[in-house]
């Protein structure tokens, strides 16, 4: 089963490990992205986050395939939070079960990278100074 | 009538989400930005560091393409999920 | 910021979560460890934990210690079940939370493959048939 | 005297949890074992794949220790935690 949404509301991480977790499965490995308070020194009250909503998701749904050629996972969950969202709290939660746990640890960090790569959403860093940027994932 | 949605920095650029646009039926994805360009000069200065999508698909290459009504460009900027 | 512990009770996944989770970190990564309703095609009912309670702290205070001389991280969980775990439910919870994504990635799997190895807890599986078996886990 | 710990495979076979019992003081991790395997026969059956801890640390190497009255020995099967 793949779950991938983009919502407004702040992420829950126990109900998304349990919609992913199996009898079947041995491991749920769990990748959640929290919003720092500081970069290169500037303090970071908030971030706010957009999205191309259905590119987004059909961006996501083809990490999904992607990990499932590569390794034996059972079932897949990403949710990206969009808008504001305060700091440590979880922009994107990525979730994962797997009867070992080998393929659901590599198959986790390779759903950040590449969400990270190719999913059209886009995160605006507001500081205290009321100066804000667009960010840029690095390659 | 090509629906041409605008994100992030060039939303704000633009100051509006999406425009409708007569784009030239037979082109490529440099000729679409291109036209964009002339048509919307304050792009100018992101064209530079934007990707196009098509129907929700990046457009990588500088293949012709046909675009017919109702098709949906967008343009991409550094995008910055996760 | 070094949590561990061992419990009886059923694990939370977002209470941990958040107990490892600080401002200054933009990544979190979980490992949940499930029990499995199969072993070599005889199916599980249960599964029993015992632990040899402090050495088992003090051995995973070790996995935190040796965590934090590879990798750049904030705070660290480990908390392991003990006691009935029923199918699909987590055996143990580690979260890691550090600046930047990488280093929580790696250092999760680190901790799950050093735990299994190190820690003084053992498991014991109950089949439908009423057997039972103490597992051993792989070198 | 010294106390000496059962779990799991090791506290099923003996039916207890612990165990007083006199050691000599100056051993080594391998009379530790011959000598608790003496006084308890049953534990032969898991004695090639059994750990040992003394005070909390494995015993990985059969160097010279002396045992003090409350140290605590304990006898480790192979571990299935995570």
């Amino acid at each position: 089963m793949d779950i991938v949404d983009v919502v407004e509301d702040k992420l829950k991480v126990d109900e998304i490990t349990d919609s992913v977790s199996s009898p079947s499965c041995g491991a749920v490995s769990i990748f959640v992205g929290t919003t720092r308070n500081n970069f290169e020194g500037k303090q970071v009250v908030r971030l706010e986050y957009e999205a191309y909503y259905p590119m987004a998701k059909k961006k996501m749904l083809e990490v999904c395939a992607s990990i499932r050629s590569q390794w034996d996972v059972e079932n897949i969950a990403m949710i990206h939070r969009i808008g504001v969202v305060p700091v440590k709290e979880a922009s994107i939660v990525i979730a994962i079960s797997s009867p070992h746990r080998k393929e659901s640890l590599e198959a986790v960090q390779y759903a950040i990278e590449t969400v990270k790569a190719i999913v059209p959403v886009w995160k605006k860093e507001i500081y205290a100074d009321d100066s804000a940027s667009w960010k840029k994932n690095k390659e | 009538m090509v629906k041409l949605l605008f994100f992030a920095k060039s939303k704000e650029i633009v100051g509006q989400k999406f425009m409708n646009l007569n784009f030239p039926k037979s082109t490529t994805r440099n000729h679409i930005l291109k036209y964009i360009v002339k048509e919307i000069p304050e792009l100018e200065q992101i064209s530079n560091s934007i990707l196009l999508s098509l129907n929700e698909e990046y457009l990588d290459q500088d293949c012709p393409l046909t675009l017919k009504a109702g098709d949906e460009l967008a343009i991409i900027p550094p995008i910055s999920g996760g």
